[in-house]
Formats: structure tokens, C-alpha cells, sequence
């Protein structure tokens, strides 16, 4: 354990909250938080997914009320009561998904629900600011731009602008360089510490290590809504330790692992390169995944995995090299992937299955056309219900009621549907995107289970997750993913928590 | 043909064209406020046709303004149903725009048809005088056409960058914007997206309404049942081709009046040709930039849904 | 509670207005004239059998007729014109009953409209307008009792009188040439500007007679034309006249209808003289407005309520007869009365080339000739 | 409802705010949130319009019997309801494949247009043939003609994202100048002084059903049109369009492709405009006019959205304001009200129903017909 930064500042910290609790409902996302920011640092909040750091962000910024919590702000104490509280207060909290309003031009941002703000728009006024703050910052934000106009790492250079302009005494930054390359990265640290030096601390939450060395004066470590490491100095810090109490003691041996014999390569994934408007690509990825094997792909979320998955099952193009499944390839058609049967259980449960229509209908989508289930096209309604009972049953869906409509499931069911839909006939890759996200243990439990039973079916499994906890159990084999590109790849045999948080947050590179 | 080479031929259609505009001008600006804060609103020719109603029928023959205004509350008064029903109940709006329309129509031709009689001397009321603009007016060939209108050709061309200066040089045109481009967004930054909505859409009522009153006032004179001859809904075309834009609203609704005063007088220059044909151009128009502007048209994400505020 | 009240209320009101149906029904028609003045002079008397028995029928002298408008009954215009005839025919008679549906240019409306007149004991129908032809050729078979008159029937091929149909028609060219005999005389200058509804033939015809009118007159003057598209649109038949009054138009001529009030505005305020096709724009522009011609039709209604009573309706004697059935068929022009050219507005302000009492002299002339049978008003086709 | 709100939403609009409604239920829950709104909406529009109507000095219960008797009362009344019904009908159930694929096409009026246009000129050409044939092929030109006025707007969809909602707008007005060229000079008997067509050849043309009423043979049409829209929905096909307009990405997933869907069901709507077009030619009128649209193809969107896009919802929707309709006009025949009257009538319960509409209405029209099974009685 690390020392805790208990040496007591003679300067009153700029915030100070006291025993922050939040729950949701089964959920303890944050016990008993203690967190101290002193006036001029930046204080780095680390934590792999889930760890309640956003939570803990949100609840600063106003946007979400706590169980139960005493915060001080500069001395006064201090309850937002919302974002617009807590943003008057002198809060800004920039979020991963940015707040500015994309039809507008950041100079309209600047002036855009400010507070207190004359109700004419002065665009010199505002471009001058811009500049003032551009040249203060070392940032090139063009004034004048749409912001949807901007990539990315401009667009989030404009919103902490924003937010410093509009009088931030205190700037929360969110996961801030989860999509920016390196030199954007670079950048930004140094914009922070111009910010830390003009007097404006900052939280900085990231999961990336390496940038914090250069970047952070202090940093915490949340785990599972509880601090595990509270304002260590990061000069003094053991990054590699730091890593493995992100991910905390995980214990590989209590893993029962059913033995499995591994067959001949089904899924292969040649020098892939894809280029997507929305999102990360992927540059130079190759894998191959045998009969009866799991892969793992971790990696920070948004570092590619949405694409891969695309990729995968035919949704996306690839520029370059191909994915084959079976000796076919699948050339960017999903219908070409359904075909090989290829199996996609999606990330987001409300993209994968249709909430409006029946647990019936979404459970035949993916065979809608197949000759069992419609005679001269006209679908077959009760062999299509009894199918759908029967799948219920097979796959556990509560309540087993065909006509229901799905949107009317628990979280855990519409998982579970859309897993009898994708994996009712063997598949022979499965893809799984975040299986259990979400999901109490027994579903979670069942989840793991089906996707166990593709492998043991001789299927090929890829299971994309940012849940440690779920790779260690499922996966044979793991590949790291940064930047859409593979960082690092071992056995499931080789990987240790320092390892994996290491890879993760991009410290090192075995490629 | 050879009238095509006069210069009174072309400066002829062109304040025809700007007379034409007039009503268009107004609705279609109007009309860009709410659909850039997100409502489609399709009962704008209601909007114009109550307005028309009740210019005339407030309005006294010595103080027209009254009149004007009047038009405008009654528009007013109209989209407050589009606001009470799309925006607050959050019903479709579509549906609910057709309804207005047949509402504005409705109620305007029950409203005539008991204040007048047959044989007795209807409400009218003079046509404005046109105001001169000393200098230019006398400009030879161009001076007469462009700068001698009456005064609701000038309070809408004076409208126009008003209504841009609100737009985009006001925090309420920001507003405006933010909540038809992205009402979460905007949410997120304070704004209040339903009061937002509901202010945009009272706006294009008001415009709307004296829309049909500067129709009413400044060209016709006197009311008749469907007197805007669907003007509203050419109005929602005129948007289309201005990509939301007030400027191009106003020039939108500029091309239109011109092809529509060209198609008049070309009837003289090619007697044989249909009458449709040439009265098809300003669409043929509109349909091309419609075509060919999609790419940087930047139509408001948010257009035609309706919007809940989370709590 | 406040919501079952209303349900309920409102249940209640459909149910009672569903039962009380037939007292609400025939009693309140709107314009029912009951003065029980003598009809003047009983027609002509029954000479067919069939005809007898109708004469035995009708247990008084009172008789319903419907009237179906195309436009609104002060539209100052067409439908106008229809309107007054009927009261102006109804006073005269003193003992008829009536029902007048404006707005009727639907054609999917206009048969049903006719159709329940017709099934409610109607005895004279009047379709006032060409769009009423069809419907009236689909359903006088079905209602052998109740009479129908149409208008411009001839006009549309294979349309049929019989003994309960009757055809009606003005002439065109009476209601254009007046016009131009008028304005030729009173025109300052040399060009005339021409404003009329929608392109229609019927219209493209009043155009054509107008000008042949003007050019019998003076062959030196030139003709502007232009078209607002329909019948509503107000705003652009204003635009029309504009336009040639900007292009030096030195007179306007409207054929049109209600749209012609924007036209008079902006000849009154160019200061030139205006003269329309239907009806009078004197209230518009009492300084410009010249003249109008006007149908004047309580003639011919009388004499359709005379023949509807002694059941001479359909064949009677003394109109144009077409075809092998016989058709029934009655042309309105200024030599029956039925197309009246209005008195030149003394009131006028704006200059003419004669004065204005001469141009009335000019007019009288014209039409005691065309009374007379000296000038015949060619067809324009 | 979130279905069809959905469908108003642009493409990159953002995530609307949908009203959350409770999915089960017990029948008597969903008919008090179904029947109940629906009731006070024609309750309060009734209510309102008759206040008017007394402050005008007119009496609302003789009005609104001469409206009832005017829509129900009679043979003819219910034929003349019916054929007011059938075009609505037809048009909202084109309209309804659209928009459960999330598309707004407003310019059905202008395929109406066209399939008047379209059908009478595919009948002149088959002037001399058999009825057998004419008449098919009358009905395959007006479906056909709708079809094309739809094209263009359909492909600028798929390919450019051109807002359907606007391009077919403007079509609508093209089809309007179209229509008014053809019928003041090609398409018009030389001797009519009035745009309108030639007659409709007989051999082409729908008898009546119900003799003396109107109620004639393109009414089947609706029955017809519903079994396909019934096909429709419970097909392989309509249900990936279906999930196309409940989830674009999940259907493009499954390898539905978004351009297809939007070309193909626009074309259909645009089929059924058509064919509104040719019955209303060859049954009703016999001739087309400039008003052969009259506003069929606004108020068939409404009936559809009215209808939450399921077959029972459009019927019913569709009778509801062929009754308002044909019940309007006799308001004014039987009573002298004024037209205006009906429309401000009709355009009140149109937004009475807007707020609570549709698929709950359509919901019980379902239950109780899968309930109401014949038990030794006739049902009428």
C-alpha cells in the first residue's frame, strides 16, 4: 500500500468533500469518499470501469445528487443542486461526451447558456475572448468554426475553453484523452498545466498511466466505489503498482476453467485496417481464433472495439487485409456474416434488439426469412411463438411470454434474448461485446455460461470487454487494444493484474 | 421577344417580385425560427390566413398598422395551439399542423361568411400608398422598380436583418439554434428547450399572421375565402431552399415572387407556351438547390421530433 | 369524475341530437319566404298528359329549390350573381322555398350535395356552374320528380336534357364585348392590360371577344395579357395589373371575378380607367372603376319556377332544341336581358378619352342595337 | 406511439424524449388509456363545436343529426361514407408502410394526382379492348404513375438523404401544374370551356355496388388493399422493414439494406396514392378534375398516423372522417351551416385525437375483434 498523502497542507484545499455515498440500487457506487484538492494541482482519479469515477465527477459537478456527502468548495460548503449550480459555482465538468451543441460555432458556444451573459450576442467580443484565451492557453481554436466542423481533439480544446472563459475555478476533466492521439495528448497536458498554473485546479480522470506521470501532482485510486490509494504524490508513485491496484487482486487460480480441446482456425483476421467517420479504426489488427478458443480483446473503451466488432460481423469495410471466417470472407455485407454464422451479441442491448417489437419477433430477426418460420413469405406466427417459447426456455428468458414486448424485460433478459437469438444455432463465431455489462452476478453467471457453450460447441469466441473481471474468466488467450491498433497479446496463463493494467493503460508495448 | 431586351420588362418583374415576397418574406423567416428550434410547422398557412382575417376585419382605413398588428396576435394566437398541442402535449406534429391549417381555414371563411351579406358593402380597405424613396427612386430604368414599395415591402425587407441580427447575434437566437440542433446538449447548458420552442414557435405565429396581413393590407384589400392561395406552404418550400438560413429565406422567398411576376409577363413574350410550365420554374428551382445544396444544407437534427425534458 | 361527466354529456348529446332528427330537420331553412302574395299570372297551360297529373299533385303553390353555388354568394361575381337571381326570382314569386350550398367545387362533393337535395323533396335544383353538370347527367334518371337546371351543359359532349333537365349558358361574348366597345372609347393611350383568372378556355374565349370588341373599335391598340392561375389567388391578379400597368398599360380590363378587386386597386391608384367582367369593383375603386356586365338570371328562375309548377319544365317551347331527344336549352345574352351591361360609373375620376356621360350614350346605343337584332356579337370560340 | 414518433425524427436527429408507456396491462387498463382519451377528444371537439354553433344562432342538435343522418342515416349516407372512406383508407395504408419503415412522405396528394392521370391514359390506350383487360390495366396505370411521382423523391432519399418530407412536397406541387396543363388542353374534350378531362371510358370504368348510392366497385379495393397491408405486416418482408424503422442499426445489422427499404416503401405508398387516383377516376367521378385530389393525400397521412399505422387503426380512422365528411356536407345541405363550419369541426377532433391517438385505439380494435368470436349470434 502506498503511503497516503496524509502530510496536511497549510493551504485550504480548494475541495474537500467529506464521506460521499451514492447507490444505485444494487450497486454501491460510491462508500464513504474522501477526496481533498489543493488550489493549483491537478489530482489525477484513476480506476478501471466502473470504479465510480465518474460518479464521483458528477456528483462534484452538480449533475447528480448524493446518498449522502459534506463538500466544501473553497472554504463554503457546497450542495449543487444541478449542473447549472454547480457550473455558477465555479464547477466545470467536461465530460467524455462533449457538451457543446455541434450545429453551433464555438464563439455561439462560448455564449450559450453562460451564465449571466448579456442577451446580445457580441461575436467580436467573443472572438477576442477566444483569442485571448487561445493565446493565454497555447490552444488554435478557430472561433468562428462549427464545432461539428472540428476534430476532435479541437472540439474538447474549445469545450475546456468554454469553461475556462465562463469562470472555472475548478476544472473536471473526463476522461479527457480516451480518443486523442499522441500528439493531441501532448497538448493537452500542456494546456493543463497552464491551467494548474494560472490557478485553476484540476481533476483529471484517466485511465491511462503513462500520461499522468508528466501530467499529475496528486492522484487517487477508486476501486469498486471505495478509495484505495488517496492523494498519493505521482512523483513518488510505482506506476506498475499503481496499475495493479487499479485492477486489484484478482485471483486467476479460483477460475474454473473446463478444459477444451482447441480445433483448426475458424475465424482469421488478416492485416485489417478499417476507417470509420464514427469512432476509432483499426490499423494492422491480426488474429486468428481456433474451434473451442476465447479471446479476449480489452483495451480502455473507445480504442477500436466498436469497430472491430462491426468489422467482425460485416458491418464495416475493411481498407485493407480481410477477415475470414470458414474460408469465407466476409467483405463488409452482414448478410455475408450471417451467413457464416456469425454471431453478434451487441454492446448496446438497445441497438441489438428492436425494444418496441415482440420477444417473438426478436427472437426470429436474424432467421426472419427461414423457410420453418414462413410459408410464401407470410410469417408463421405460432411457429414463430412456440419458437420463441422455446428458445425462452432454453435460454431462460423471464418472463417466458412471447407477445410481450421486449423493451418490457429486465436488462438481464433482453440480454438473454438476444443471446438465443444470436446463439440458438451453434454459431460458428460468436462475438461478444460486453456479454455481462451490466448484469447482476446469476445473469452475468448464465451469460459467461452461453458463451462457454459456443466454444465447447466448436465455435470461435471473441469476447471484447473493458470488465477484467470477465476476460479473466472467459478468455483463453488476450489482445490488447489502443488506438485501434493490438498493443500487447499473451495466454490467459501469462497475464497478471500488472500485466493487464499495465498493457491497458498503454505503458508498455510488447509490439 | 423583343420585350425581353426593354429594361421596364426586367425592372417591372423585379418589384413585381419583391411585392410578390412580401407575405413570403415574413412566414418564411418566421417560419425559420421554428423549424431551427426543432417544430415543423406545417400550419403555417393557417397562421396566415387568420392573420389575413384579422388585419381587415381590426383594421381602420386610416390606421392599417392596427390592423397589421392585429394580424400578427391572431397568428399568435394560432400557433399557441401548435404550441399547446406539439410542444407541451408532445403530439405529432404533422398532424397537428394539418389540423391548424384546416382550423385557420375554417374558422376564417365561418367568420366572413357571418359578418357579410350579399349586396351589402363588404370590409375593405385602401390599398397602402407607395412610399417614395427621393433619390433613388428617381434613378432611371431601375429607380422606380426597386424603390418605391409600400411600407410592409419595407418593414419586411427591414425585417430581414433584424431577424438575422436575432438569430444569430442574440443569446435567444443561439438559444433557438441549440435546441433544434441538439436538445440534450442544450439541456445539458441550461436552456430550457420546451420555453425555447415555445418562444420560436409563438414567433413564426406573429410572423405568420402578419404575413397574411401585409397580404391582406398591402395587395389585396379585401378578404375572400383561401385568400393566401396556399402562400404558407410555399413558404415552408422557400425554407427549404434557403437551408434555414434567414437571409436565404428572405432571398428564397425573393426568387419565387420573381419567377412568379416573370411567369406573368413571359405569358406575353411566349404567348403559346402553357401557363404551367412557366409557372413551374421557382419549384424546378427550388428542387435543384434542394438537390444540389443537400451537401452543405445543414437541415436542424432535432426537426420534427418532439422533446421531454428529463428530470 | 369531471372526465365520466363529460363522456356522459357528450354520449348524451349524440343520442339526442340522433333521435330529434326529423323535427330539427325541414323547418328551419334558411331563407324561406312566406308571403302569401298571389302569383301573378298562373303559366301556360298543361298540354301533355304526364304534365297534368304534376299540375294535380303539389297540394299548394309553394315550391323548395335548392341552389348549389360554386363560390361564395357575395363574391361579387358568378356565385353572386346566381344568388341575387334567386332572391331577386323568390320575392318576385312570393311563395318559394330555398336552400343555397355555397363552396361547392368538388366534384366529389357536389354529387352527394345534389343527391340529398334531391331525396329531401327538393323540386328545382340549380347546379350554378359547369361542375354540376356530370353529377345532374348521373342522377336526373333516378329523381324523375324533381327538376334539375344546369349550366354550360352543352358544353360538355354526350350531356343530355330531358322533361326534368334544363341547360342554361351565357354568352361569353356578351359578357366581354360591351367591355371593349366601352373601354376602346374611353381609352387614353394605347395599350390595354388584361388580367384574368385561371387559363381556362372559357376565359381565353371572354379574352379573345374583348379584344376583337376594342379592335372593331380602334385597331391601333395593343393588349398586355396575363392569368393569376385560379380564381383565389387575389394577391397575384393584383400583381398581373401591376405588371402591366409598369409596362405602360394605359387601361385595365379584368374578365375575372372576386381577384378583380386587386386589379381595380392598382389601376385606382396608377390613376387609369378599369373595367371588369363580372361585377361591379365600384366599392374598390369608385375613382377608376368604368363599368361591369352582370347576368342577371331572377328572368329565367321565374320562368324555371313557372315551368317547375306546370310541369312545362325541360320542353318547353321557344329555346334552342339540339339533338334527337330535344334539348332544353337557355342562352343568356344582353338581347333576352339576361347579360346586363351596368350603368357607366358617374363617379369616376380618372381620364378618358370621352366623357364620361358620352360613353354611357355610346353604351345605350350598343345594347338597344344588340336588343334590336341590328348587331349580332360575334363568337370568339 | 414511440414507433411512429420515432419516425418524424431526421437522421441524425438526436434521441427523441418518447413517452413512456406502460406495456402490460390488464384489457380493462388498456381500454380506459385507449378508449377514454379518444372519447373525450370527440367529446370535447362535439361539445365545442356545438357552443359555436349556438353562439352563431345556429341549433347544434339539428346539425349534428343532419351530420349523423348525413353520414349513417341511409343507404346512400353509409355508400357515400364508405366511398369517402376508401380513398382515405387506401392512402393511409401506403402511408402507413412508410412510416412504420420511419418515412413521412406528405405527397401522396400528388400521386393521387398522377394515378388519376395515370389511369385514365393507360384506359384511353385500351379504349377498344375488353373490360378484362381495360379495367386491370386502368389500375396498374394509376399504381404505376404513383409510383413514378414517388421515384424521384425516393431516390434522393436513399442516395443524398434529401428530406422526403419536403421533396415530396414539392412534388405535389409539380403533379398540381401537371394536372392543370393536361386537363386545359390535351386531355380535355375540345367543346368543355373548364379544365377537366375526357369521360372515362366505359369499358374501364367501376360500377356501383349499391345502385343509387355511390358505393361502387372501387371500395372493394379497401378490403383488398387491407388483406396486402395485413400480408404486409405479417410478412417475412414487411417485418424487416418493420425493424428498419423500430431500429436502422440492428436492421442494417442483420443485412437489411436502408436503401432498398426507403426506395421500396416509398414506391408503395406511392402505389397506393396511385390507385386512389384511378378509383376515384374510374368509380366515382368518371372524368378527373383540377380538385380530383381534393385532400385525399393530407388527410390519408393523418388517418395513418391517426391508425398508429396498423390496419384496424386505418379503417377506422378512415371511416371516422369519410363519415365527418359525407356527415359535413349534409350539415350544410340539411341546414344551411356554412362548410367552414365542418372543417372547424373536423379539424378540432383532428387535434383532439393527435394529443392521445392511435395505437392503443388501434390495440383495442384488435383485442375486441380477436375477442369477439361469433357465439351462436349474428353480428352485424
Amino acid at each position: 500500500m502506498l503511503a497516503s498523502s496524509s502530510q496536511s497542507s497549510l493551504e485550504e484545499p480548494a475541495f474537500l468533500a467529506d464521506a460521499v455515498s451514492r447507490r444505485f440500487g444494487e450497486v454501491q457506487a460510491l462508500n464513504k469518499v474522501e477526496f481533498s484538492l489543493r488550489p493549483g494541482e491537478i489530482h489525477a482519479l484513476v480506476g478501471e470501469n466502473g470504479a465510480g469515477k465518474s460518479t464521483l465527477a458528477k456528483i462534484i459537478a452538480g449533475g447528480l445528487k448524493p446518498d449522502r456527502a459534506s463538500m466544501s468548495l473553497f472554504g463554503q460548503p457546497y450542495a449543487p443542486e444541478s449542473r447549472r449550480d454547480g457550473a455558477s459555482s465555479g464547477v466545470a465538468y467536461v465530460r467524455q461526451q462533449l457538451s457543446l451543441v455541434r450545429g453551433l460555432t464555438v464563439a455561439e458556444n462560448l455564449q450559450l447558456g453562460r451564465p449571466g451573459a448579456s442577451p446580445v450576442f457580441n461575436l467580436k467580443a467573443a472572438i477576442v475572448e477566444i483569442d485571448h484565451w487561445c493565446r493565454e492557453l497555447s490552444m488554435e481554436v478557430p472561433a468562428e468554426s462549427l464545432v461539428d466542423d472540428l476534430p476532435l481533439a479541437l472540439r474538447q480544446q474549445a469545450e475546456i475553453l468554454t469553461a475556462v472563459a465562463w469562470g472555472a475555478r475548478l476544472l473536471i476533466l473526463d476522461e479527457p484523452s480516451s480518443s486523442l492521439g499522441p500528439r493531441e495528448t501532448a497538448a493537452l497536458i500542456s494546456l493543463c498545466h497552464r491551467l494548474r498554473d494560472e490557478g485553476t485546479p484540476i481533476i483529471y480522470i484517466s485511465h491511462r498511466l503513462p500520461e499522468l506521470t508528466e501530467l499529475a501532482d496528486r492522484l487517487t485510486v477508486l476501486r469498486q466505489g471505495e478509495v484505495v490509494v488517496g492523494g498519493a504524490d505521482v512523483s513518488e508513485a510505482d506506476l506498475h503498482e499503481i496499475a495493479e491496484m487499479m485492477v486489484g487482486d484478482i485471483s486467476l487460480l479460483e477460475v474454473d476453467r473446463p478444459n477444451r480441446e482447441y480445433g483448426e482456425t475458424r475465424l482469421t483476421v488478416d492485416s485489417v485496417a478499417v476507417h470509420t467517420s464514427r469512432g476509432v479504426g483499426l490499423e494492422n489488427v491480426s488474429f486468428q481464433v481456433r474451434s473451442g478458443e476465447v479471446l479476449g480483446v480489452v483495451g480502455v473503451a473507445g480504442n477500436g472495439q466498436n469497430t472491430l466488432a462491426e468489422t467482425l460481423t460485416g458491418q464495416s469495410q475493411c481498407v485493407e487485409g480481410q477477415v475470414i471466417v470458414d474460408g469465407v470472407e466476409i467483405a463488409g455485407k452482414p448478410r455475408d456474416a450471417i451467413s457464416a454464422r456469425v454471431a453478434h451479441l451487441y454492446e448496446d442491448r438497445s441497438v441489438g434488439l428492436a425494444a418496441e417489437m415482440s420477444v417473438a419477433d426478436n427472437a426470429l430477426a436474424r432467421r426472419v426469412r427461414d423457410r420453418d418460420f414462413s410459408r410464401y413469405g407470410v410469417r408463421l406466427l405460432s411457429r414463430i411463438r412456440s419458437h420463441a417459447t422455446l428458445l425462452a426456455d432454453r435460454f431462460q428468458v423471464r418472463p417466458p411470454d412471447p407477445t410481450s414486448k421486449a423493451g418490457s424485460l429486465s436488462g438481464g433478459n433482453q440480454q438473454k434474448l438476444m443471446a438465443a437469438r444470436e446463439l440458438e444455432n451453434n454459431p460458428a463465431v460468436l462475438v461478444a461485446h460486453g456479454p455481462t455489462k451490466g448484469l447482476d452476478p446469476e445473469a452475468s453467471k448464465v451469460m459467461r455460461d452461453r458463451c462457454f457453450g459456443v466454444a465447447e460447441a466448436g465455435g470461435a469466441v471473441v469476447v471484447i470487454s473493458a470488465d477484467l473481471e470477465e476476460i479473466i474468466e472467459l478468455a483463453d488467450r488476450v489482445i490488447v487494444l489502443s488506438s485501434g491498433k493490438i498493443v500487447d497479446r499473451f495466454d490467459i496463463a501469462d497475464m497478471t493484474a500488472a500485466r493487464l493494467g499495465t498493457a491497458m493503460a498503454g505503458l508498455s508495448s510488447n509490439e | 421577344m423583343s420585350r425581353l431586351a426593354e429594361a421596364t420588362f426586367w425592372s417591372a418583374t423585379f418589384a413585381g417580385g419583391l411585392r410578390l415576397a412580401t407575405p413570403l418574406i415574413f412566414a418564411s423567416i418566421g417560419e425559420t425560427f421554428a423549424q431551427r428550434s426543432g417544430v415543423l410547422n406545417i400550419g403555417l398557412e393557417g397562421y396566415m390566413i387568420v392573420g389575413a382575417l384579422a388585419s381587415l376585419y381590426v383594421a381602420d382605413p386610416t390606421l392599417t398598422p392596427i390592423g397589421f398588428v392585429a394580424g400578427g396576435l391572431a397568428g399568435l394566437l394560432l400557433s399557441a395551439l401548435m404550441v399547446l398541442f406539439s410542444i407541451r402535449l408532445r403530439a405529432n406534429q404533422v398532424v397537428v399542423g394539418f389540423g391548424l391549417t384546416i382550423l385557420g381555414v375554417g374558422i376564417t371563411g365561418f367568420i366572413f361568411r357571418l359578418t357579410t351579406s350579399v349586396g351589402g358593402v363588404d370590409r375593405q380597405v385602401p390599398l397602402p400608398g407607395k412610399i417614395n424613396i427621393p433619390v433613388l427612386s428617381d434613378i432611371p430604368w431601375f429607380g422606380r422598380a426597386l424603390f418605391l414599395h409600400s411600407w410592409y415591402t419595407w418593414f419586411a425587407v427591414g425585417l430581414v436583418p433584424v431577424a438575422w441580427w436575432i438569430s444569430s447575434r442574440t443569446i435567444f437566437g443561439l438559444q433557438v439554434r441549440s435546441v433544434g440542433e441538439d436538445p440534450d446538449a442544450a439541456s445539458a447548458r441550461g436552456i430550457d428547450v420546451i420555453k425555447v420552442r415555445t418562444h420560436a414557435t409563438l414567433i413564426s405565429g406573429l410572423l405568420g399572421g402578419f404575413g397574411g396581413a401585409a397580404l391582406m393590407l398591402g395587395a389585396v384589400g379585401r378578404f375572400q375565402p383561401m385568400v393566401t392561395a396556399n402562400r404558407g406552404f410555399i413558404a415552408l418550400i422557400v425554407l427549404i431552399m434557403a437551408s434555414w438560413k434567414i437571409w436565404g429565406a428572405a432571398l428564397g422567398a425573393f426568387v419565387f415572387g420573381f419567377f412568379e411576376a416573370l411567369s406573368i409577363n413571359l405569358n406575353n413574350v411566349f404567348v403559346d407556351m402553357p401557363t404551367e410550365l412557366l409557372e413551374a420554374i421557382p419549384f424546378v428551382v427550388a428542387l435543384a438547390i434542394l438537390t444540389v445544396g443537400v451537401r452543405w444544407s445543414r437541415m436542424p437534427p432535432a426537426l420534427g421530433t418532439n422533446y421531454e425534458a428529463i428530470k | 369524475m369531471l372526465k365520466r361527466f363529460i363522456v356522459i354529456l357528450t354520449l348524451l348529446t349524440l343520442v339526442a341530437s340522433a333521435c330529434g332528427s326529423d323535427d330539427g330537420g325541414g323547418a328551419s331553412s334558411s331563407g324561406s319566404s312566406s308571403s302569401a302574395s298571389e302569383p301573378t299570372a298562373t303559366a301556360a297551360p298543361a298540354t301533355t298528359e304526364a304534365v297534368a297529373e304534376e299540375v294535380v299533385a303539389p297540394v299548394e303553390d309553394s315550391i323548395k329549390v335548392a341552389l348549389l353555388l360554386p363560390g361564395v354568394k357575395n363574391d361579387n361575381s358568378f356565385s353572386q350573381a346566381g344568388y341575387e337571381g334567386l332572391i331577386a326570382a323568390a320575392a318576385a314569386d312570393g311563395n318559394i322555398e330555398y336552400q343555397v350550398i355555397e363552396e361547392i367545387v368538388d366534384p366529389t362533393d357536389s354529387l352527394p350535395a345534389i343527391r340529398d337535395f334531391a331525396s329531401q323533396g327538393y323540386d328545382l335544383i340549380i347546379g350554378h356552374g359547369i361542375e354540376y353538370v356530370d353529377p345532374i347527367q348521373q342522377l336526373w334518371a333516378e329523381f324523375p320528380d324533381v327538376d334539375f337546371a344546369m349550366a354550360g351543359g352543352i358544353l360538355i359532349p354526350g350531356s343530355v336534357t330531358t322533361p326534368n333537365v334544363a341547360d342554361w349558358l351565357y354568352n361569353t361574348q356578351d359578357m366581354a364585348w360591351p367591355n371593349g366597345v366601352l373601354t376602346a372609347n374611353a381609352l387614353v393611350g394605347d395599350t390595354i392590360g388584361i388580367v384574368g383568372g385561371p387559363e381556362f378556355d372559357f376565359v381565353k374565349g371572354m379574352h379573345q371577344s374583348y379584344r376583337d370588341a376594342v379592335l372593331s373599335v380602334n385597331p391601333d391598340v395593343e393588349f398586355l395579357e396575363g392569368f393569376a392561375g385560379s380564381f383565389i389567388d387575389v394577391q397575384r391578379a393584383a400583381e398581373v395589373a401591376q405588371q402591366h400597368i409598369d409596362q405602360g398599360a394605359d387601361l385595365i380590363y379584368c374578365s375575372g371575378d372576386g381577384i378583380c378587386i386587386g386589379a381595380a386597386q392598382a389601376a385606382s391608384a396608377a390613376g387609369i380607367p378599369i373595367a371588369v367582367g363580372f361585377g361591379s369593383q365600384e366599392q374598390a375603386a369608385p375613382d377608376a372603376y368604368l363599368s361591369a356586365t352582370v347576368i342577371r338570371l331572377d328572368g329565367l328562375y321565374g320562368t324555371w319556377f313557372d315551368q317547375v309548377r306546370d310541369g312545362s319544365f325541360g320542353t318547353s317551347e321557344g329555346e334552342l332544341t339540339f339533338g334527337e331527344e330535344g334539348y332544353a336549352f337557355f342562352p343568356s345574352g344582353i338581347f333576352n336581358g339576361q347579360v346586363e351591361v351596368m350603368p357607366v360609373n358617374m363617379n369616376a375620376t380618372v381620364e378618358t378619352a370621352l366623357p364620361l356621360a358620352e360613353l354611357q350614350a355610346i353604351m345605350d346605343d350598343f345594347v338597344a342595337s344588340v336588343q334590336n337584332g341590328e348587331f349580332m356579337i360575334p363568337f370568339a370560340g | 406511439m414511440n414507433n411512429l414518433e420515432r419516425t418524424q425524427m431526421p437522421e441524425n436527429a438526436a434521441h427523441p424524449k418518447t413517452e413512456i408507456e406502460p406495456v402490460k396491462g390488464s384489457w380493462r387498463f388498456r381500454f380506459r388509456s385507449a378508449v377514454q382519451p379518444s372519447s373525450l377528444a370527440l367529446g370535447a371537439a362535439v361539445l365545442l363545436g356545438g357552443l359555436l354553433l349556438l353562439v352563431f344562432g345556429e341549433d347544434p342538435v339539428s346539425a349534428y343529426s343532419a351530420m349523423i343522418k348525413g353520414s349513417f342515416g341511409s343507404r346512400f349516407a353509409i355508400g357515400e361514407t364508405l366511398a369517402r372512406a376508401a380513398p382515405l383508407a387506401l392512402v393511409g395504408f401506403g402511408a402507413a408502410v412508410a412510416l412504420r419503415a420511419g418515412l413521412v412522405s406528405i405527397g401522396a396528394q400528388g400521386q393521387v394526382m398522377t394515378g388519376a392521370i395515370g389511369a385514365l391514359l393507360t384506359a384511353l390506350l385500351f379504349e377498344d379492348a375488353p373490360s378484362v383487360i381495360a379495367l386491370p390495366a386502368a389500375a396498374i396505370g394509376g399504381a404505376v404513375f404513383g409510383m413514378a411521382w414517388v421515384l424521384l423523391p425516393a431516390l434522393l432519399k436513399a442516395y443524398f438523404r434529401v428530406n422526403e418530407i419536403l421533396s415530396t412536397l414539392l412534388f405535389t406541387e409539380f403533379a398540381f401544374l401537371l394536372l392543370k396543363f393536361l386537363l386545359n388542353d390535351p386531355l380535355k374534350p375540345p367543346s368543355a370551356i373548364t379544365p377537366q378531362s375526357v369521360k372515362f371510358p366505359a369499358n374501364a370504368s367501376l360500377g356501383l355496388i349499391w345502385g343509387g348510392t355511390r358505393f361502387h366497385y372501387g371500395v372493394l379495393a379497401v378490403p383488398v388493399a387491407c388483406l396486402i397491408f395485413t400480408w404486409w405486416i405479417r410478412s417475412t418482408r414487411g417485418f424487416e422493414y418493420d425493424l428498419f424503422g423500430e431500429n436502422p442499426s440492428l436492421a442494417r445489422g442483420l443485412g437489411i439494406s436502408d436503401k432498398r427499404v426507403i426506395v421500396n416503401s416509398l414506391l408503395i405508398s406511392g402505389a397506393a396514392a396511385g390507385l386512389v387516383g384511378w378509383i376515384q377516376t374510374a368509380g366515382l367521378l368518371n372524368r378527373v378534375y383540377v380538385q380530383i385530389a381534393a385532400e385525399l393525400g393530407f388527410f390519408g397521412l393523418v388517418v395513418a398516423f391517426l391508425g398508429g399505422a396498423r390496419p384496424l387503426g386505418v379503417l377506422a380512422g378512415a371511416v371516422l372522417f369519410g363519415a365527418l365528411q359525407s356527415g359535413g356536407l349534409s350539415m350544410q345541405s340539411a341546414e344551411g351551416i356554412p362548410a367552414s363550419l365542418s372543417d372547424i369541426i373536423q379539424a378540432m377532433i383532428l387535434l383532439g385525437f393527435s394529443v392521445r391517438y392511435a395505437p392503443q385505439i388501434a390495440d383495442v380494435f384488435g383485442r375486441i375483434a380477436s375477442r369477439a368470436r361469433p357465439k351462436g349470434r349474428t353480428v352485424s
